[in-house]
Parts: C-alpha cells; structure tokens; sequence
C-alpha cells in the first residue's frame, strides 16, 4: 500500500502482565524519531487476566486509524500466540519467551524469533524480564541502535533508582545480543524525521483543550472511557489554577458545573453514556437559564452498563434527546485527537456566545487511543470569546434584564457579584426581567416570545461553523458519510480502494447540531451511491441525516461488537455493496481478531 | 472588578424582590423569608454580594422574592448548583433555600455529601412536612400516619431527622428554627452566614393548606428553644438526643456547631490567591504549556 | 356547525375561589343526563390566586377536544370578566355577581345574567355563595328542573351534613327564582340520554388501565401534571391489593419498578419530563436486562421546569433517546382518556412478550383532562399475555439459559424463587447464560451474537399493533398528520373546513416505536398536501417521521404557548397553508383566551 | 407455587456461582463471598429463595459468584432494585452487595431512604475506601490526605462515616466486619439475614491494587472486636461513639440493633396475605369494577 515506512507492533497478554510498560517505551522512541503512532488498546474490565491486546502503529506520515496488519507480534503469553500468530502474514515477526510459550500453526514466511529468556538474560525470578528482553529485540529487528533503547529504558526507570534501570539495561542488551545473532531485521530499518513529536490520548487531549479555552472549575465523577479526562486535570490543576471536583454522582457533576459557569467561570464536565442519562436533566436546564457549560460524552459500547472496555457510536440519540421540550444546544462530533482538542475552545466560544450548553461527543476509540502530536501543532492559548458577558457594573448601571428580548435572540448576561444587575435565573418560564410566568399568570403571549428569543438566538449559528464538505474525487462511484471518529478509517479504506480503481469520496460530519442540512444536501446532490459508516447497530446518524435532510443512503456499513472498524472493514463494505452483495442494505464486517 | 456601591445601608425592605410571594396567606415561608431579609440586612451584605439558590417548590420560590442574584434551578439540586457557585467564586455569600421534599427527598445526596464536604453554604430549608406544590403529598419528614394524597391510609413510614442527619454527616453548624419565632431564626440566620462552614438551619413552616397536623398550634404547644434550657452546641449526643424528642417537646435553637473545621474551599490552595472566576480571562502562560508538551514528548 | 346540542360552560376565577365544586357538580349533572362531556382547565402553579379558566364543554355526542365556543361564562372574580367576555358572542350568556363584578366591552346579544347575590341569596359572609347561586342560574338557564341541582348539591354536600346541604339548596333555589324571573333559558333545553355515563380524567384512566392489565406494584414521585395516576393508585392500592410507594426520588422509582417486574409482578410508574430524564439510565438497564416494566410521561410545556401547569408535545425527542446505546423498546402516544385506559394492558403484553420497556407518552391536556366515558366501556377485565414467563418449575429443570439464543430472540424467562432456574440478570454486555462478557473476555463474536438476538426479538413488532390509517375522505387535498393528543382536535378542525368545503383527511399516529414506515408511507401516499399538526417549537414530530420514512411534509401547525390547540387554530392553520400564506411553512395560531 | 427440591443440606460450595471470581489475587472481596456462601449455607437457605442484587463495581460483580438468583444493575441503584424485589415479594432473602462508591457515593440517596425504611435487606458492603473498578479514584469513604488518581495532591474532602449513618438513618442492624475475620463476618451476615429489618455490613475489604493506605496490615494493626469489650448494641451513642474511632483502633461487630421496629413490610396491610407477585394472575372482579365505576358516575 503506502510506499513509506508503515509498520503495526501488536502486544498481547493478561492484564497485570505489564503491557504498558513495553508500550510507552516503545511510543517515546518512535515519537522521539519523529515518526507518527497510532496506537489502539483492546483491553476488559478486569484488573488481572483477561486478554489486552495493544496496536501501535507507526509511520513516516500521518497514520489515521490503527490499520489493518500485524508486522510484529510480541506475545507475552500463551494465549496471544495461540489467538493471533494466525493473523501473520509473510515477513512479519512473532516475539516470544520461549520459556512459556511455544508457537502454533502460522503462515509461511512468518518469522519466529522465540528468547529463551532465562537462558539469554540470566533472569529466573523477574516476570517481567521477557518484557524488557523482548524490547530488545523489537529495536534490533527495527534497525535501531541499542543506544535508543537504552536512553528510554533510563527515562522510563530514572524514578525507581539507578539498580532498576541498570538490570533493565542489561536484560535488553542480552536478549538485544542474542537478537542480532538469531533474528533477521527489517531489510529498510526504521527511519526517523528531524522533528520530533509529542504523544497523547484523546481523553488528555479533551483535557487540554478545556485548560486552553480558560476552563478553570471542572468536575466529574469517574467512568470510563471518560475518566482520563478527570485524571489529567486533577494532576495539573495546581499549575493550571483549575478547581477541580470529584462529586458524589453526575447529577451533582452538571449541575456543579451550571453553578459554576453561571458565575463566571469556564466549566466543563465529561462522563459516558450512563453518567450523561444521568446529567440530561440538568443540560435542559442551562439551556432554559441560558448557561453556557460543556458536557462531554465519551461514547462505549452499550446499551446500559455494556461493555466498558469498548467503543461504540451508540449515543447520537441520547445525545438528541438528552432533556425534556425543545432547547438550544451544541453538539459536536470531534473526528480524531487533536480535533478533539480544538473544538472544546470552539465550542466555549459558541456556548458562550449562544447561552447555551455545549455536548461534544467522543468515544472510546479516540478518548483512550494514544496518538502522535506534532507540539507546534498544541496551541494552548486559542481565542477566547465570552459573548455579551457582563463581569463589571461599568458605570451607572441602567435597568438591567437578564432576559431581555434582543433583536439576536441573546441577551447580555451579568455575572453574580456584578451591582446593579441582581436578577433571578429560573428553570421555570420567566419573563425577560428573570420572573416566573408559569405561577401567577401562565401568559402564553409571553411564553410565546420567550420561547421564540432562545430560538432566534441560534439562527446565525450556521455561519459560525463550518459545512460538512465533500473531500476526494468528484463524481466518485461512492460516497462514504460518517461522522465523528470513523473519520480517520474511512479516508484509509478510500486509499484501499483508490488501489483497486474505485472511486470513492467522502463526507466526514463533525457538527451535529443545529445541522447544516442544506450543506449536506449540496454535498451530497452528486453522490451516485451513498454508503453511511457507523458504529452502532440501529444506524442512528443515518436516522438523523434522513430526518433532517431526508437523505436515504444507499446503504450501510456498521459495527456492533465493541471492537472499532479497521479500514479493510470499510473497503470490505464498500466492494460488497458495489457488487451488490448486501441485500439487507446494511453490511456488517466480520470482527478477525478475537480479544 | 466590581464598583463599590455601598453607600447607604441597607433595611429589610430593601431585600424585598421584583414581586410579591405567591404563597398562600398564612404560609410559613413568609416568616422565613422576612427574617431572612432582616438578616442580610443587619448584617450589611449588599444584594449583589449574595446568590441565593433554590430548587423547585413552593418555597423554592424565594429567590424571586428576594433581592439578590438568584438561580432557581431544578427540583433537588440546589446544594450542587451552589456549590459550584461558591467554588468559583466564594467571595459571594451563598445561600440556598427550599424545602423539606427538595433537601431531604429527591436531594437528600447532595445534602448528605455538602455536609460532608463542609461547603460553606447557609441553607435555609423551609419544612413544612409534606410537599407542597404538588398539591400535598407524603414528604420524608412527614410523621408515620399522617394521611396525604398519596398516603390516604396513613403513612408507613418513619421521617427523617435533618437534624442528627445533618450532624452525623458533617455540617458544622445545625439549628432548627419555626417561621413563628422570628426573633430567634433572624439570630440563626445571622450566626449561618458568618459561620465558615456548612450551615443548616431546618425550619417549621406550616403549610396551611396541605399539611392539618403539623400546624401553628401543634408546634406552638410543643416548642421549647435550647437557649432556655443553656444546651452545649458542641456537644453532639445532647445535640442528637434533644433532636430526637417529638411528641411533647419539640426543640429549636442551635443544636451544634463545629468551630474548628475548616470549609472546603479553606482547604484547596488553588483558591488561595483569588476565587476561580477571578481568572477567568488569565492564558495558559508559555512556560505552563511548554512545561506541558515537555512531558508528552 | 353540529345540529346537536353543543354547550360549553366556561367558568373562571382565582385560585383558592373553589372553581372546582360548581365544575363537579355540573359535570355529575351532564354525565348522569348522558351527556359528553370533555373539559380542559388552565391553570396556574400557584395555589391561591392567579387566573383559573375551566372549559366543560357538553354534547349529545362524543365530544373530541375542548372545542372553540364559550356559549356560557361564569366569571367568579372582575378579572375573568374583564379577560373573557369578550370572547363571547351573540345569544351567550355572561353570569357574574353584581355585588362584585362589573361587566365591561361586549358584543352585542349577549345575554348579561348579574345576580345580586346578597339581596338574593341573604348570605353577607360565606365567600362561597355565590358559586352555589352561580348554579342556580346556570341550571336554570340550561332549561333543567331545580330537582337536578338539588339531588346534585346534596350529593356533593351530603358528607359536610344535612346543615350545609340544605343552606345551598337554598341558596341556589333563590338564584334559580330570580333567574327564572329576570334571565332567559335557552330556547331549546338541554336534552338527556337513557344511558348515563361515567367521568373520569386522563390520568385515572392510565391508573385504571394499570389495574386492568394485574399491575400490582406501583411507584412514583409526585410530578405535575402525572401525579394523578398515584393519587389513584394510592386511593385504590388496599382494595386492589396493589403495592403503591412514593419513593425519594424518580430514579429511585424507576429502579424499583424494575426490581418489582423482575420478580414477576406487573410493575408501573409516572412521572413528567424532568422525571423522566432522571429514569432514562433505567429504562436502557430494563432493555439490557430483559425486563418488562412500564413508564409512563405525562408531558408538560418544557424545556426544563418550564411550565408545569400547561400542554405541550415536546419530549418525544427525549422519549426516542431516552438512555445510551442501541436498545429494544416500545414507545405509544394514546390519543385520549379512553386510549390511554385501553392501551396500558396492551402495552404490559406487548412488554411481556417482547421483555422490554413500554413507554407511554401522556400529555397534560389527556392527563389532567376531564372526560365522560359510557361506563360500558370500562373493561376492567383485558386479555392478559406474559409471554415467555416462568412461574414454576414444571417437572424436573433442564438446564435453563436466561438469554437463551432462540429463534425469535425471546428467551423463556424465570422468576426469582423458582427452583432450578437459578441465574443472574446483568446491565453489562453477558453470554446466553447471563455472564459477563464486558470482563474477562469482550469476546466481539458473543457481542454481536446478543445485540442481534436483542434485535431479533422486535422482527414481528409490527404485525401486533396496528398500523396508522389514513382516515377520511380518499383524495382529499390536504391531509393533517398527528400524534397523540391532537388526534381529536384534528378531527374536529376537519368536520369544520369540511363545512368550508375544504376536503381533509388524516392520519393519527399512535404506536411510535419500532415505527410502522412502510405502512405510514403507503398511507400518505396519495397526499396532495401533507401539513404535520403538533404541540411544540422545533416540529419533534416532523423530524421523527422524516427520519423514518424520508417523508417531509408541505407544512406545519404548530403551537408552542402551553395552551392546547383549539379546532379553529388547526383549521385556520389549514386555511392558511392552502392559500398560500405561510411563508416559512410552519404556521402557528395565535392563542386568544390568555389565561 | 415451586417444588420444594430441598433433598439435601447445602454447603458453602454449592453457593459457587457459574464463574470464578476475577478479582485481583489478594482482594478483600474474596473473603465477603467466602462468609457469605458459608452463612447462607448455614442457615439452610437454598439458592432460589435468595435474590442478590448489586450494581456496579468490582464488588458489585458479587452476583456473578454466588449461586442464587441475581441482578447486576446500575451503578449506585442496587438499593432501589432490591426495594422492588422485596416489595413484590417479600418471601424472598434479598441480599445487596456492593462498593463503597456504589452505595455511599452515587447511591447515597438510596442508602438514607432505604435506612428510614427498614425494608427488610441485607447490605453487605465491601469497603475498600476507593473507586476500584475505574482504577482508584478517591471515594467517599476515602481518609483525608489519601493520594489518588483524582487526588494527587491528597483527598480534602472528610469520609462519610456509614456505621453513624445507618444507625442515624434508621437501619435496625448495623455491623462493621473485615474481610481478614472470616468467622465474625459468617456471624455477623447470619444475624443480618435472620434480622426482620434493614441490616447493614460495612466491611473493610482492601483493594490491594488501588489502595496503598489500607492495607491488611493497616487493619490488622487497629481492629479491635465489639464483642471482646460487651458494646450493647442496643445503645446508639455508645455505638456511634466507637463506630468513630479510627487513628489507633477500629471497631468490628455488630454496632447496633433495635429489635422493635418492624420492617417496611410488615406495615403495608396489602402484604398480609401474600406477595403482590402471588397475586399476579387476578384479575380485577366484577364487583370490584362496579365499585369502581359508581364512584366515577
Ligand atoms: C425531577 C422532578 N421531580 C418532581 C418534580 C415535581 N415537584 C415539584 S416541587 C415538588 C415537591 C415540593 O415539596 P417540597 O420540596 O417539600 O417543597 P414545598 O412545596 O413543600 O415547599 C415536586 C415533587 C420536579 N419539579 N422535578
Ligand atoms: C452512572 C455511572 N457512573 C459511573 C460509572 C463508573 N463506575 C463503575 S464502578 C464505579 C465505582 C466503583 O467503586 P466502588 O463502588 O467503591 O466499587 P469497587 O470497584 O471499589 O469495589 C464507577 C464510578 C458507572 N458504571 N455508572
Ligand atoms: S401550599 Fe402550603 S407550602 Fe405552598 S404556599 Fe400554600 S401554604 Fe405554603
Ligand atoms: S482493583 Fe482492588 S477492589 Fe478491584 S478486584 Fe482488584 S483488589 Fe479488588
Ligand atoms: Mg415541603
Ligand atoms: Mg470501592
């Protein structure tokens, strides 16, 4: 396929076996070379055992979904040589301890490079021995010197004390040794690029996003895949200055946050699809005060508690229909990491200027995915834009009404604290002076008017916020539409198929809400067959882009059991549809690789 | 930030709200809001210094007939929102009001854990047993057979205690107070809002038209207050004892306070310097980002 | 317009003025005449005070809204007066005391009936007096013998003693004199029927269809306007044998719900929209977990606290999305008090076949309404279906599977305490045997293999509740689409623009999920103008229906103010549209009677 | 209504439930299910009267291991689940088990209400002072100062006590056991399961991945049994006198107990002569109906 340096290195084994460690050393050289990575973790909700199954994927340029091969497997038991060495194609290379785990039925012109790691490394005790040996022997079957390795495996170590790092040294030099002797490298070593690049998760990246665009109150209660969002903060709330809480449920967290950001301050909360039920009640409620607050969902597999462990895009709906009656709000689709951490300012911006609550909704596939970033691509100090925020009582204060009825829909908002504008919020109808109108007289001329300024306030929202384009060949055969996360896979299976001669676009939907319906028809007006993408098995984007544009896609490509797409997933479906091998309409990818 | 307009000193009327309470005549909030607008006022707090949050029922009306910043949000959650209010900015005075169904029903968590957190919020709750605006159905304070729309054969179940509840959970400062006795919940008022911590003061306010047990008369023939009888406030086992005391008796005053217990945001040094709303506009520097970045790469 | 009789009595006052002891009692003496009765009651949250308008309109006929017409207005206080009789037309009648009221601005011919009520009636003192005369005049005005009113009075009074039933007999006897003296009665009588019919409001009738269908544990937390459905329960839980709790809060109420069906009972519960967005996180765990309990939402006009005493059909989106993830679950809007009855036992055998959640989407104007019913249609005995339910062991137990992969995806179901049949029911993603798979192994295979046996189970949905019809003349030039609620007043707005020879005819969605597509494209197939009739702002409806049948309606009608639709704001609405006066395509009535 | 297949005495064993646990090797957890499977074995209960419901957590997976009828519900909701199942049929031996999260943090409310009702439950809750499942973050019954994941820089926030706030709530048995005292724990779960009330037992069931702090050995050191001191458990202030000490030495045992109050259902006259769900098949009678019908007409 791509010409470039494009190598995948899968790590198996249970939880508890320390995946991790062999994990983030290997990510620090490849970044540190200036190379991208792409790195997917199939893990389970369990602490120890199991079966974690983690991808990375490294390249010479951009690498948009974790792809769709194995170069190298490195089992750290039985079980991931028993599972995956048939996934290996020719030329690739399966790593193990020859000490526990014996190689079975594989393809021809797989390379075995079985340690025996007590033997090579004199280590009898130290499970997690056959980590560092076998990291030893990745970096010489990349090409690499032994000095990479041994300046990360310090980095890695310094904390734990000089003995720790030099036994670790050590071990791999040996098996790195041994690796030499026995084991073939790759025939074009690994390269490098003189920038190098700095890594994240898409939960860090949430995170981040937040301290640019000024949050300074977040809180949360912990679920996953959101958590990682919460952890970032609390670690760097003292430098950052940002109150951080855990509250006692996520009822507590929204409406914390409505308080906070009601006061003045930026405020953000993220959660998953159980903790957002939960906080729906209190979304409808900034909206009806006109508070501006972002709520992240970060998307798992469900429905209810699911499968924790697992992304899926099965909350559109809930996101829909998060809250009671009709009500302004934001919702967004970040496509990747570092989308993810520039919508939280943009959507700051936009709340704040439209009153309202901002939902961004990401999964686990990007919260927990560890992504190369370029640094100077990490702006932390993005526009900010408050909208009509009154912060000081700037002279003599006239007859200030919280609600008044502006030719924009918005009216400007004092914040507690300021004199000469007290006033009353109220989830109640109010008149524009901040008075109940559902007591005394329930007027439904001024219900009326009410209703229709919080409307009238997002009518420009449409030229604030870029239309859904249509990228690659105009008058391709096929049109492929996601949205959200499926972003990144979808342009590599269109690679995929550019290869076999299909011509295929692509719509990639980011803003959801309100939708820019007529952009997506203009879109799609030339699309000769439309193939919708999702993550859930209902079809829910594809229920929504028909409601709101009346677009019936040709057809579907969906996924369901827990695991992301990989591209050749996609292009599957692609070529299944255009030979018209999918008579339900909706074709669902096979799931190879069992964790 | 703000322009100082402190110049006259302010009298109770001058915390009167744009309208007048809805509530029904002889409504015990009435007694509660009055004595809490001669509260703030005695105690020189300007309207715009105070933020005064509720959540839904009749007595979480009282923001709308109280001068001061106000947020009436959703039924149950106001100690959150509050809460949230005072961690931006805990220069304001928070107070938060509402009543029996709200705190100790559909809240009741968010009581528990703001007790525990000892935010320093004062909050008023008006109890008048049963629940009001929906018409007078059985609320968690509501005695065991009383009879209400939704207990027509006598309630099974035993109420709450706000009282020893607010106590075992960590409040620092825990009263009790009757809308008839102004006197003494003006004084309970005042000593909530200078406490530091979190201040609770359950107060008796008859609902005349839902609730014909616990009425005017049946509180005026039991009430006794602890000054009376010189109670220890910091002692908590006579504190929850005489809480418990119903049927003769029935106490009000100030059971407990804890003086020494430092409120939530004493104990963040993130708060140290200036209240998070103070910041608000303050960028990430270019040493915190590169500091940042630093640690991804 | 009608031939019939067709009488609306409109009385007004404060709140606290005891408006709803005339209402009753002239509702007992309709009904017991066999008259239709169907009355709508704006009001405010407050409990003394503000503006009450009751609208008890009479027929000899079904009558299927509250209708257009005030053909008797009795004002209890200057303000009704001052707002009201304007509204009213020739030959109506105005019916006020003077020893208070001042008639202002009218039309002409209408018939002033002021009654002195302390020179009449000698009561200085009681407040409550002058309702008692009000009736006086009223029946003697609908040309009734006073025995009607005096056996209703008693009745009404009989429990406060014989003294105050005989000094209102006496009080309405002397207004009758007068009004016999000095007011004319209507020309021709109001008529009686052989058969007397029952009254009941929208929200008994939820309860009684509850008892109906064996529901032996109920739960809730007080929520307007749903609260009358516990009050009924509560009222009727002993003789009943029903469990009835008021729980702390409406997750709390949702969640025991579930325990109480899991262990065999028939299981409900009410609750408005704030209460609902607290049980969403619930009602996806009943999904996942196979269980089948029934939520009912009684909508009021949102979004959040919003306004608690009036209509509005907005959380239908909030309905749809009601907790995370791709679920299986039944959604049906009844169209009025007697729809509502009939269809819980419906939907409890629906949710027992299919082991799921029903939700019932209720309105104010249904629930809160009060409506008369022939007693013969109360059918408090409805076939009883529990599906694949297991009571008791049956001989020896084989080894039972509670998620057993079956044909049809409906697994045999076992209550706790049945021997042999022992398992565990889990909101996580689990096995046919009710493992977890979200553990130890998130096998993708198993995954899919449940989502698709949950699926699987709603495959023949759409064959056990009816399709939606097109009703009405075939070839009609415009056809009028609602859901729920507005099915009456839509039908009323055609009998009106028929005599205006306009040709309309309908459809009257009920069953809202899984939707019946294909059948609702059939049925408006030959639309010439389809124009969406519903109760809120942004056209959930519409929305809903273009997203599952690509249909996109020529128009809207839309009202949005709290109050409900009156026949004359739909048939305007038509008018409108068909002549081409709605520009931005959605027209919304201006609502006349400000209450 | 079922066949009585109760031939043979169980033994702990036959309560293994279909899979192994996969709890961390060393969890606390382990020792709850232990004396859980031997108590109920003990008291000759047979896998099909019991019902044990749990919400989410790693403690919460507790049903998955244990051979009765089971419900993993919703995080923090197990409290309300099992209400349900009681209230539908209070034949059954309803158990609950969870986390400290679980039932003192999200699931507060459930906890307060379900206290003051009595309902006949037996709580088991595994405390491990920390959120395990999402990989330790503080909890609410976390010490002040403890380091976590949402804590770096120490816990601010004072713990819930749940021993006080069960018995101040209502609970008619309330216990602390340790999952290293196997024998006082099997003790303690008999006398809940045989108490007609809501019986809670907090116990301390170290995460050895999460929690660093308490530890075995940080119990070990301190535990000090009610029994070997004769506490009388009918004494609520010498209870919750001992259920707050914990620097030097902590309490086990059984803290309190009323013997007196009865449970939610045995106050509700409608469950006199059997179950709702016994009930289940009836259908509303013709007189019943016709009752109905007159009073609408
Ligand atoms: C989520 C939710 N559930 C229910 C309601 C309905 N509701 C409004 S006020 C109230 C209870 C009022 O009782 P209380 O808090 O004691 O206040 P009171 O009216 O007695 O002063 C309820 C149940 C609501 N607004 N929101
Ligand atoms: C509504 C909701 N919020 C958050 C979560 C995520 N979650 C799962 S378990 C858990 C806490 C676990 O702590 P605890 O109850 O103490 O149990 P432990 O794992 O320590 O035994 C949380 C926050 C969830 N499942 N549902
Ligand atoms: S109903 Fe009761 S609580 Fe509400 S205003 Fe009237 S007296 Fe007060
Ligand atoms: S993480 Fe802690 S609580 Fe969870 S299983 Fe492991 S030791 Fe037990
Ligand atoms: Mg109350
Ligand atoms: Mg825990």
């Amino acid at each position: 396929m791509s010409q470039g340096f494009d190598f995948t290195i899968v790590i198996g084994g249970a939880a508890g076996q320390g995946i991790a460690t062999p994990g983030n050393i290997l990510a620090r050289i490849f970044v540190r070379r200036g190379l991208h990575l792409h790195a997917y973790n199939a893990y389970q909700s369990i602490i120890r055992g199991g079966h974690i199954l983690l991808t990375m994927r490294v390249r010479d340029q951009e690498a948009l979904s974790h792809g769709d091969r194995m170069d190298l497997l490195l089992c750290l038991n039985q079980d991931t040589m028993t599972r995956h060495l048939r996934h290996l194609g020719p030329g690739s290379y399966a790593v193990y301890n020859t000490d526990t785990i014996t190689p079975v039925d594989h393809q021809e012109g797989v390379n075995l490079c079985g340690l025996p790691v007590i033997e090579v490394t004199g280590e009898r005790r130290n499970r997690l021995a056959q980590n560092t040996a076998a990291l030893g022997v990745i970096v010489h079957i990349l090409g690499l010197d032994f000095e990479v390795l041994e300046s990360a495996l310090t980095l890695q170590f310094q904390r734990k004390g000089d003995a720790v790092v030099s036994s670790n040294v050590s071990v791999a030099r040996k098996a790195f040794d041994y690796a030499q002797e026995n084991f073939p490298a790759l025939a074009s070593p690994m390269p490098r690029s003189p920038s190098p690049l700095a890594v994240w998760t898409g939960n860090e990246a949430l995170a981040m996003g937040g301290a640019a665009a000024g949050v300074k109150f977040y809180c949360a209660y912990p679920m996953s895949p959101s958590t990682g969002v919460l952890h970032w903060m609390a670690r760097n709330a003292r430098e950052l200055g940002i109150m951080v809480r855990q509250v006692e449920d996520e009822i507590g967290v929204a409406n914390m946050a409505i308080g906070a950001a009601h006061t003045g301050a930026r405020a953000m909360c993220a959660t998953s699809g159980g903790g957002f039920a939960l906080m729906t009640e209190a979304i409808g409620s900034a909206s009806m005060m006109e508070i501006p607050v972002v709520f992240i969902n970060v998307m798992r597999a469900g429905p209810s508690t699911g499968v924790p462990t697992k992304t899926e895009q099965g909350d559109l709906w809930q996101v829909l229909g998060a809250s009671q009656g009709d009500f302004e709000r934001i919702v967004v689709a970040p496509r990747d990491a570092h989308d993810a951490f520039a919508t939280i300012p943009e959507v700051f911006n936009l709340a704040d200027r439209y009153q309202c609550p901002g939902i961004v909704v990401s999964d686990l596939l990007i919260s927990e995915g560890t992504f190369s970033v370029p640094p100077e691509k990490i702006d932390m100090t993005p526009p900010i834009e408050r909208g009509k925020l009154i912060r000081d009582a700037n002279g003599t204060p006239s007859a200030y009404q919280r609600y008044l009825d502006t030719p924009d829909g918005i009216s400007p908002r004092a914040v507690p604290g300021v004199p000469g504008h007290v006033h009353v919020v109220a989830t109640d109808e109010h008149d524009e002076d901040g008075v109940l109108i559902s007591d005394e007289f329930t007027n439904p001329l001024k219900r009326r008017q009410m209703v229709e300024k919080r409307a009238r306030k997002m009518e420009d929202y449409l030229t604030r916020v870029p239309p859904p384009v249509l990228e690659g060949d105009t008058g391709a055969d096929v049109t492929l539409v996601g949205w959200g996360s499926t972003a990144g896979v979808i342009a590599e299976a269109m690679e995929q198929l550019r290869e076999d001669g299909l011509r295929v676009n692509r719509v990639a939907v980011k803003w959801i809400l309100p939708f820019h319906g007529e952009a997506m028809v203009a879109a799609l007006s030339g699309a000769k067959q439309t193939l919708i993408v999702e993550n859930n098995h209902s079809g829910q984007f594809a229920r929504f882009l028909r409601g709101e544009t009346g677009i019936a896609a040709d057809g579907h490509i969906r996924k369901y059991d827990g695991e992301p797409f990989m591209p050749h997933h996609v292009a599957d479906g692609v070529r299944a549809h255009v030979n018209g091998l999918v008579p339900g309409g909706v074709f669902v990818p096979e799931q190879e690789i069992i964790v | 930030m703000t322009i100082d307009l402190r110049e006259k000193p302010l009298t109770a009327k001058d915390f009167k709200g744009k309208v007048d309470p809805d509530w029904c005549p002889g409504c015990g909030d009435f007694g509660l809001l009055r004595a809490t607008q001669t509260a703030v006022a005695q105690l020189g707090l300007q309207p715009h210094d105070i933020v005064c949050v509720s959540g839904i029922g009749c007595s979480s009306n009282f923001p709308g007939y109280f001068n001061a910043y106000g947020m009436h949000t959703l039924h149950g959650r106001a100690l959150a929102v509050a809460t949230g209010v005072k961690m931006a900015n805990h220069d304001l005075t928070v107070l938060v009001t509402g009543g029996d169904g709200d705190g100790y029903g559909i809240g009741g968590n968010h009581f528990t854990h703001t007790a525990r957190r000892n935010v320093d919020l004062t909050y008023l709750v008006m109890n008048n047993q049963i629940y009001g605006l929906t018409t007078g159905q059985v609320s968690p304070s509501s005695s065991v057979g009383m009879k209400t729309k939704s207990t027509p054969f006598g309630n099974i179940e035993r109420p709450v205690n706000p009282i020893t509840s607010a106590i075992m959970n960590g409040a620092t400062y825990v009263a009790r107070g009757f809308s008839g006795n102004l006197k003494q919940l003006v004084t309970l008022i005042k000593g909530a809002i200078n406490h530091p911590g979190f201040a609770v003061i359950d107060t008796f306010s008859p609902c005349v038209t839902f609730n014909r047990d616990n009425t005017y008369q049946f509180f005026k023939q039991r009430i006794q207050t602890l000054e009376s009888e010189g109670h220890d406030p910091t002692d908590w086992k006579a504190a929850c004892e005489k809480a418990m005391e119903w049927e003769d008796r029935i106490y009000t005053g100030l059971f407990f306070e804890n003086p020494v217990e430092k409120p939530l945001h004493a104990l963040e040094p993130i708060l140290d310097d200036a209240p998070p709303v103070a910041r608000v506009p303050e960028p990430i520097t270019r040493e915190q980002r590169d500091r940042i970045v630093a640690r991804m790469m």
